[in-house]
C-alpha cells in the first residue's frame, strides 16, 4: 500500500515555498485586484483630464464640445431640486416603461414559441413596430394617450420590447433537445415546460436582452420627453440646446449616463442575485 | 425486505413459456409492450439508411428485459420508440395494444448522458420530474428522494450543483430521478455505465429490489453482459448496424439473484452465449 | 466674366424646406444666383439653433435662423456668426384657436388649455406676450407636446388653442378644413410683441475672407425676396422644381400668409433688410428676458455686421 | 433467433393502411403547410381590412391615423423616382452603419472578453455611449465628420453597436467551460480560441444582436436623417409630417417597414445559410 | 504490425523495481510525471472537504498506468491536475521535474464527456486540436484521422454531425480526437464507458499497438477491473472520497497481450487482488 505520508522534511519544504509564494503572490493578488477596483475611476479620471486638456489647448468652442469644467460649472447652476425633477420624471418613465416591456414581452415570447402560426403573423407586425420612428406616429400617440406619463411609458415601451422579445425567443429556441425530451415524457403541462426548462434555460439569453433594453429604456424615456414633456432629463437637454445653453445640456447628458450606468449594474445585480448559476463562473 | 417476495413477480411465469418468439407472438395477448415489425430511419431522404429495422418483440407487464448489441445498433432509438420520443418510421410500437404515437407519461427515462438541469441543486433535479409533471412534491416525495439519495451515496451531495459532481454522480443523480417517479415502465439507457464496479453491483441489486417491491416492466440498456444476465428475465441481443435481433434469451435464473449467482453454472453458460452472439462474425462487418 | 468658375456658396436654412423658405430657391431658379455668378447650394436644418451651429462651424456659409436665437448664442458664447439682414421683421408667433371657439383675442385664453410643442422659442416669449395682455402663466394650462400632434389636438378638442408659426397657417387650415372647421389666428405681433425675427446670417469666416462673394449674394438674395412676395404661385413651382416634395400650392399659399412678416409698416420705414439699433435692443430686451438672461450680457448692435446690411431708406 | 421477417399478410396489411394514413394525413399536412404560408398574408390582409373599416366607419381623421387607401393613393402621388432616392439613402446608410457596427462590435466584445480590464473600463463607456441622446452629440458629429453620409453612418453607428457587443460578450461568455479546457490542453493562441470555440459558440447570440442591430440600424439611419439630410425616408416621412401631409408621412413609413422586415428576414437567411447547425431543429 | 516492439517499451523496465514506491521515491529521478502530496479541494472556504489527497505517484516515460476507484473519488480530478487545467490546492505535480502551473501542450484527453463541438463534422472535430493548435491539418493529418476512423468503426460517419451519432460513437470520435495529437501524454477519462464488449476491447488492443508503435505515458481511468490489467503496466487503486492512494499494483504481464492472457493465472490474481481492495470495507464508508 502506498498511502503514506510524505516524509517530514519533504512535508515542510514545499510547505514553507508554498507560504512564501502565497504570501508574494498574494501582494501581488492584492495589488491586481486594487487595480481591477480602480482602474476604471482612474480610467475616467484620465479621460476627464483628456477632454479638459483637448478643449482647453484646442479652444475648441463649447458650442462644439464643453469642458469638463464648464460643464460642473453649469452643473452647479441648476438647483439641486430641479435636478431631482428632471432626474425622477426620467426615471420613473424608463422603469415603468421598462417593467412594462417586460410584462408584455416574457408571454408574447412564450406565445411566439408556442406557436408557429403567431410565429409567423406577429413577428413582422413586432418588426415594423420596432422600426417605426418614434415621431410618426407621435400625433396618435398623443391622441390616444394624452400628454402624461402614459403616452411616455408607452413609447419607451415600443423602443425597448424588440431585444427583449429577440433574446427570449432565442433563447427559448436554444433549449436542447434532451430536456424537452425530458419533459415531454412527462407529459407535462406546457406552460411546465415553458416555464421550468425553456425560461430557466434562456435566463442568459433573457439577461442579454434586459441590458439591451434598460438602456434603451432610458433612450425611450428621452424621446418620449422629446415628443411630449415639461420635465425630465431629456426635455432639459434639448431646451438647453435649442437655447444655446451647451455646458447645461451636458451637465443633463452626466445625469443620463448615471442613470444608465446604474440600471445597466442593477440589471447585472440581480441576475447575480436571483439567478447565480446563470452567470459564467469565474476562474 | 422480503426476499421470498421475488419470485412472484409476474413476468417470471410468462417468460418462462416464450422460447420462441416469433411462433408464439400471436398467442400472447397480453404482451404489455409490444413492437411489430418496428424500424427506423433518421435520414428524411426516401432511401436513407436504416439505424435499426424489423425489431419483433414483446415485454410482458412487469418483466426486466435487457438489452445488449455494439455501439451504434439502435439501441437508444429503440427505447426513444418506447417512450414515444421518437415514432417509428416503420412499424408500430403499442403499450397495452394502444400505438403509441406521441411521448407517454408512464415512463421514466435514465437518459444516456444524464440530462440534468444546471440551475436546479441535486435533490431539486431529482424531484424535478414529479414537480414538472404534477406541479408539486409532497414531503413523502421529499422523504423517498432522500432515501433514494442515501442509496447511492448521494446524501451528502443533495445541495450541490450537477456541474460540481464526478461523472458517475452525474448518472446516479439520473438514475435516482427516474426511480422516483416510480413509472410503470423504466426505461434505463446505460445507466450505470460511469459508475465502479462495486457502486454498479450495489446500485443493480438496489434496483431489483425497488422493482421487486413495486413491480414495473423494465427496459434496460447495458454492455456489461454479466449485469444483463444479473438482473435481467431476458435479454435482447442486437445485431450491428442497421441493428436486428440476433437473439432473445431466457435467463431463467431464480430470484431474488445475489453476486453468488455470477459463479453458477447457468450464469456461465449465459454469458457465453451472449458473447458467443456478440464475438460472432456476423454480428459485426 | 462667364469663363470665370462660379463661387460656391452653401445655404443653411432653419428648418425644412417651405414656403417661408423659398427665396433661395427662388434664386436658384430664376437665375438671380447666376447672375452674380454664383453657385448656391441649400442645405436643411432643424431649428435656429441647429442652424447657427452648422454656420458656426463650418458648414454651411450664410443661412437664416431666428435672431433672439443668434443673440443668445453670441451672450453666452462667442459664435462666430452676424447676422447681416432682416428678413422677418415681425414676430411670427401666433395662437391658432378654432374660429367657433369663443376666443376672438388673447386675453379671452384666460383659463384655457393651450398646446405647444416643447422646444419652439415661441415658448420663451409666451410669458412676456400674456403679461402685455393683462394674463400671467398661471391663467392658462399650458401643455407640451409634438408638433406634429398640435393640429390633432386642436382639431379633437384636447386643447383650445396651440402655439405654432403664422408660416404654418396655410397648412393648420388645411388641416381644418379636412375636419370640417375654420381656424383663427391671433398673431402676437399684434398681441404687442414687437421684435426682429428670421434674420440672414452667416459666418464671420465667410464675410471676412470672401466678402465679395457675401456682397453679391445678398444682393441676389435680396432680389429674390422680391421676386418671391411679388409672384408666390411661381416661386412656389420655383420651390416644387428643386424639392418635389412640396407641394407649389401649399407653398404659395404659406408666401401670401407670411406677407406680412416680410413687408410691413417697419420694412417700409427702416428698408428691407435693414435692422436698426433701436428695434435690435427691443428684441434683445426680449430675448434676454425670455432666456433668464443678464440685459448686460451682450451689445445688441455687436451681433449685426453693418457692412453687408442693405442701405436704409 | 427472431430476425424473421413478418407474414406476407401482415406485411401488406400495415403497407396499405400506412399508405392510407400518409395520402390522408398528407393533404392534412399539405394544407397545414399553406396555412403557415400564407398566414402572414392572410393576417396583414385582415389587418389592413380592419384599420380601413376603423378609419372609415370611425370617421377617423386623415391627420390623426390615415386609412389604407388614403396612404396608397399618397404612395402613388410620389413619383417613383424619389421613392428611389430617399430609399436608397437610407438603405445605404443603414447598411453601411450595421456593418461599420458589426465590424467594430465583434472585435471589441472579444478585446472585453480577453482583458478583466477593458471589460471594467471600456464597458461602462460603452453604456454612457449608448445612452447619449444623438441630438446632444449632433453638432459635435456634424463638426468632427461634416454633415454627409459619414456623419450619418457614424450615429447609425452609435445607435447599432451596443446590442451586438452585448450580446457577443455573453454568448463568449456562455462558452462551456470543457470547451475552454479542450482549447486550455492545447495551449492554441488566445486568437484560435476566441476564433474557432467561442465566436462559433456565441453564434446564436451574434445574431440574436444582429436581428436587434438590423431594426435599430434602419431605427439609427432616420434619426441620421433628422440630424442632417436632404434625402431618405427618415427626412421624407419628418418632411411629410411638417406638411401635415400625413397618409404621405405614412406611405413613407411602410417602406421603412418594408426594408425593416426585409433585412431582418436577411439576417436570419444569412444564418441558415452559413450557421445551419446554429438554428434550432425543427420537429 | 511488429508484434516484438512491444516488449521494448522502455516503462516495462521501470516499473519491475518499483515495488514500494514511498521509499524509492526519491531514487526514481527519471520519473516522468510525478505527483509529491498532491491534493486538491474545490471549496474555496479553508476548511473545505478534500476531493483528493496525499497522492505520491510517479509515472515513467512512456508507461501506461492505470486508475481504478469508486465513482466520485477523484480519478477525474488527478487526470485534470496532471492535465494542468486544475492547480492541486496541496502539493505540486511536476513533469519532467517542472512543476505544472498552466494547462500543458503535451497532453491529449479523452474527457468523460465527449465534448465535441457541435457545429463541426465528425471528420472536423477530429482533427480539430490540429487545426486548433498548428492553424492547419496537413494531408498527412486527414489519412491519419482517416485511418483512424476506419479503426474504430466511424469511416461512414465521418461527415455526419455529433448530434446524429449515437452515445458510444462520439467516445470514439473522442478517442480518435486525442490520439490523433499523438501526444507524449495521454490522459484519458473512462475512454470506453460507453462502448460494448467487443468494440471495448477491439479499440483496447488497438490502444496498445499504437502506443507501442508511438511510445507515450498514458494515464488510464477506467471501471473495468479487468480492462485495467489487460492494458496497464502498473494500476493505481483509489480509496472512496476523499480519495487517496489504496494500492499501486504491477501488472508484470508479458507484451503484447491478448484476449487469451485473460484466462492467465496472473491476471486472475491480479483481478482479484483489485476486486478485493474494492469490495474490502476501508475502501468505502
Ligand atoms: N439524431 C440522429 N440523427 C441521425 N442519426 C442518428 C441520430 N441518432 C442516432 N442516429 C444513428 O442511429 C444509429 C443508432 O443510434 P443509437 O443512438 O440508437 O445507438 P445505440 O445502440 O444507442 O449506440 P450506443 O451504444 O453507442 O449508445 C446510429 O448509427 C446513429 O448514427
Ligand atoms: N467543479 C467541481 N466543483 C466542486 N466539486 C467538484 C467539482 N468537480 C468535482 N467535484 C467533487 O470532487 C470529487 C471528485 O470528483 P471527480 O470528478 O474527480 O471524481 P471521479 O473519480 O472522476 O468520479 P467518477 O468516476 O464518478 O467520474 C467529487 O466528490 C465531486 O463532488
Ligand atoms: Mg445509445
Ligand atoms: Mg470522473
Amino acid at each position: 500500500m502506498n498511502h503514506t505520508p510524505a516524509p517530514k522534511a519533504a512535508l515542510h519544504a514545499p510547505q514553507q515555498s508554498h507560504n512564501s509564494k502565497t504570501t508574494a503572490s498574494g501582494v501581488k493578488q492584492w495589488f491586481k485586484k486594487q487595480g481591477y477596483r480602480f482602474a476604471p475611476w482612474l480610467f475616467f479620471i484620465s479621460l476627464l483630464i483628456l477632454w479638459e486638456s483637448i478643449c482647453r489647448l484646442g479652444h475648441v468652442p463649447t458650442y462644439i464640445l464643453p469642458s469638463p469644467s464648464s460643464i460642473i460649472n453649469a452643473f452647479f447652476n441648476v438647483s439641486f431640486s430641479r435636478w431631482m425633477v428632471h432626474l425622477w420624471a426620467t426615471l420613473r418613465v424608463a422603469l415603468l416603461g421598462f417593467i412594462v416591456s417586460i410584462l408584455i414581452s416574457i408571454p408574447l415570447s412564450i406565445a411566439l414559441i408556442r406557436s408557429e402560426l403567431l410565429n409567423r403573423t406577429i413577428y413582422p407586425v413586432l418588426v415594423v413596430i420596432q422600426s417605426t420612428p418614434v415621431v410618426a406616429v407621435a400625433p396618435l400617440i398623443i391622441v390616444l394617450m394624452g400628454t402624461g406619463d402614459a403616452s411616455r411609458v408607452l413609447i419607451t415601451c415600443l423602443i425597448t420590447f424588440f431585444p427583449l422579445v429577440v433574446s427570449t425567443t432565442t433563447g427559448m429556441l436554444e433549449t436542447p433537445q434532451e430536456l424537452i425530451e425530458l419533459s415531454q415524457s412527462l407529459r407535462a403541462p406546457r406552460y411546465r415546460e415553458t416555464w421550468q426548462i425553456r425560461i430557466p434555460y434562456a435566463i442568459p439569453h433573457i439577461f442579454s436582452g434586459l441590458r439591451v433594453s434598460i438602456t434603451l429604456a432610458i433612450i425611450g424615456a428621452v424621446v418620449a420627453e422629446f415628443v411630449a414633456a415639461e420635465q425630465g432629463l431629456g426635455y432639459f437637454i434639448q431646451f438647453s440646446t435649442s437655447f444655446f445653453k451647451i455646458p447645461q445640456a451636458f451637465a443633463g447628458l452626466v445625469f443620463l449616463s448615471a442613470i444608465s450606468l446604474l440600471l445597466f449594474k442593477s440589471v447585472h445585480w440581480i441576475q447575480a442575485w436571483l439567478f447565480p448559476w446563470s452567470l459564467p463562473k469565474k476562474k | 425486505m422480503n426476499v421470498m417476495n421475488a419470485f412472484s413477480t409476474p413476468s417470471i411465469e410468462n417468460v418462462a413459456h416464450n422460447d420462441d418468439q416469433a411462433t408464439q407472438k400471436e398467442t400472447t395477448p397480453n404482451a404489455y409492450v409490444r413492437m411489430e415489425d418496428v424500424g427506423h430511419c433518421y435520414d428524411p431522404t426516401p432511401d436513407g439508411p436504416m439505424a435499426v429495422q424489423h425489431i419483433n418483440l414483446d415485454i410482458y407487464r412487469h418483466e426486466f428485459v435487457a438489452v445488449v448489441g455494439p455501439s451504434g445498433c439502435g439501441k437508444s432509438t429503440l427505447l426513444r420508440m418506447v417512450a414515444g420520443l421518437l415514432i417509428p418510421s416503420h412499424g408500430e410500437v403499442s403499450v397495452f395494444n394502444k400505438p403509441v404515437t406521441e411521448p407517454r407519461d408512464d415512463v421514466g427515462i435514465v437518459f444516456q448522458k444524464p440530462n440534468l438541469l444546471p440551475w436546479l441543486t441535486v435533490k431539486k433535479n431529482v424531484l424535478f420530474p414529479l414537480k414538472h409533471k404534477y406541479g408539486h412534491v409532497s414531503l413523502e416525495d421529499k422523504k423517498r428522494a432522500d432515501e433514494l439519495l442515501t442509496m447511492t451515496g448521494l446524501a451528502s451531495f443533495a445541495d450541490k450543483m450537477p456541474d460540481e459532481l464526478s461523472g458517475g454522480m452525474q448518472q446516479r443523480v439520473g438514475i435516482v430521478r427516474a426511480l422516483l417517479l416510480n413509472p410503470d415502465i423504466l426505461l434505463m439507457d446505460e445507466p450505470f455505465s460511469a459508475l465502479d464496479a462495486l457502486t454498479r453491483e450495489q446500485i443493480g441489486f438496489d434496483l431489483l429490489d425497488i422493482w421487486r417491491d413495486h413491480p414495473k416492466t423494465v427496459l434496460f440498456i447495458t454492455h456489461s453482459i454479466s449485469e444483463a444476465v444479473l438482473l435481467a428475465d431476458r435479454i435482447l441481443v442486437m445485431s450491428k448496424r442497421p441493428g436486428t435481433v440476433l437473439d432473445l434469451i431466457d435467463v431463467n435464473l431464480p430470484r431474488p439473484r445475489t453476486a453468488k449467482d455470477m459463479n453458477s453454472t447457468r450464469f456461465c453458460e449465459l454469458t457465453e452465449t451472449i458473447r458467443g452472439h456478440i464475438y460472432e462474425p456476423h454480428s459485426r462487418a | 466674366t462667364a469663363a470665370m468658375a462660379a463661387d460656391h456658396v452653401t445655404f443653411q436654412l432653419d428648418w425644412l424646406p417651405g414656403g417661408d423658405k423659398a427665396p433661395v430657391y427662388v434664386g436658384i431658379q430664376e437665375g438671380f444666383f447666376r447672375a452674380e455668378n454664383l453657385d448656391v447650394k441649400v442645405a436643411t436644418g432643424r431649428g435656429s439653433t441647429d442652424a447657427i451651429t452648422k454656420i458656426a462651424t463650418g458648414q454651411a456659409d450664410i443661412g437664416m435662423a431666428d435672431i433672439g436665437a443668434l443673440m443668445a448664442a453670441k451672450a453666452q458664447d462667442d459664435v462666430p456668426v452676424s447676422a447681416v439682414a432682416a428678413y422677418f421683421t415681425q414676430a411670427p408667433h401666433a395662437f391658432f384657436v378654432l374660429s367657433n371657439s369663443g376666443i376672438h383675442n388673447i386675453k379671452d385664453l384666460a383659463g384655457k388649455k393651450v398646446a405647444t410643442s416643447p422646444f419652439t422659442s415661441s415658448n420663451a416669449f409666451l410669458p412676456l406676450v400674456l403679461k402685455q395682455n393683462g394674463l400671467s402663466d398661471k391663467d392658462i394650462t399650458l401643455i407640451k407636446a409634438d408638433p406634429g400632434a398640435l393640429g390633432p389636438m386642436l382639431m379633437t378638442g384636447n386643447t383650445q388653442a396651440i402655439i405654432a408659426w403664422v408660416t404654418n397657417t396655410a397648412l393648420y387650415k388645411a388641416q381644418a378644413a379636412q375636419a370640417g372647421k375654420t381656424i383663427t389666428v391671433l398673431p402676437w405681433s399684434e398681441g404687442g410683441l414687437s421684435l426682429y425675427s428670421s434674420s440672414i446670417i452667416a459666418s464671420d469666416r465667410f464675410l471676412s475672407e470672401r466678402p465679395e462673394v457675401a456682397k453679391r449674394f445678398i444682393k441676389a438674395f435680396e432680389k429674390a425676396v422680391v421676386y418671391t412676395y411679388a409672384h408666390p404661385e411661381k416661386a412656389g413651382e420655383d420651390l416644387h422644381d428643386i424639392v418635389p416634395e412640396v407641394d407649389p400650392k401649399i407653398a404659395a399659399a404659406q408666401i401670401h400668409s407670411i406677407y406680412d412678416l416680410v413687408y410691413n409698416k417697419i420694412s417700409q420705414s427702416d428698408g428691407f433688410g435693414v435692422l436698426t439699433a433701436k428695434r435690435l435692443t427691443t428684441t434683445w430686451q426680449y430675448v434676454a428676458k425670455a432666456n433668464d438672461l443678464s440685459p448686460d450680457s451682450l451689445n445688441p448692435e455687436k451681433i449685426v455686421n453693418k457692412a453687408f446690411m442693405p442701405t436704409p431708406n
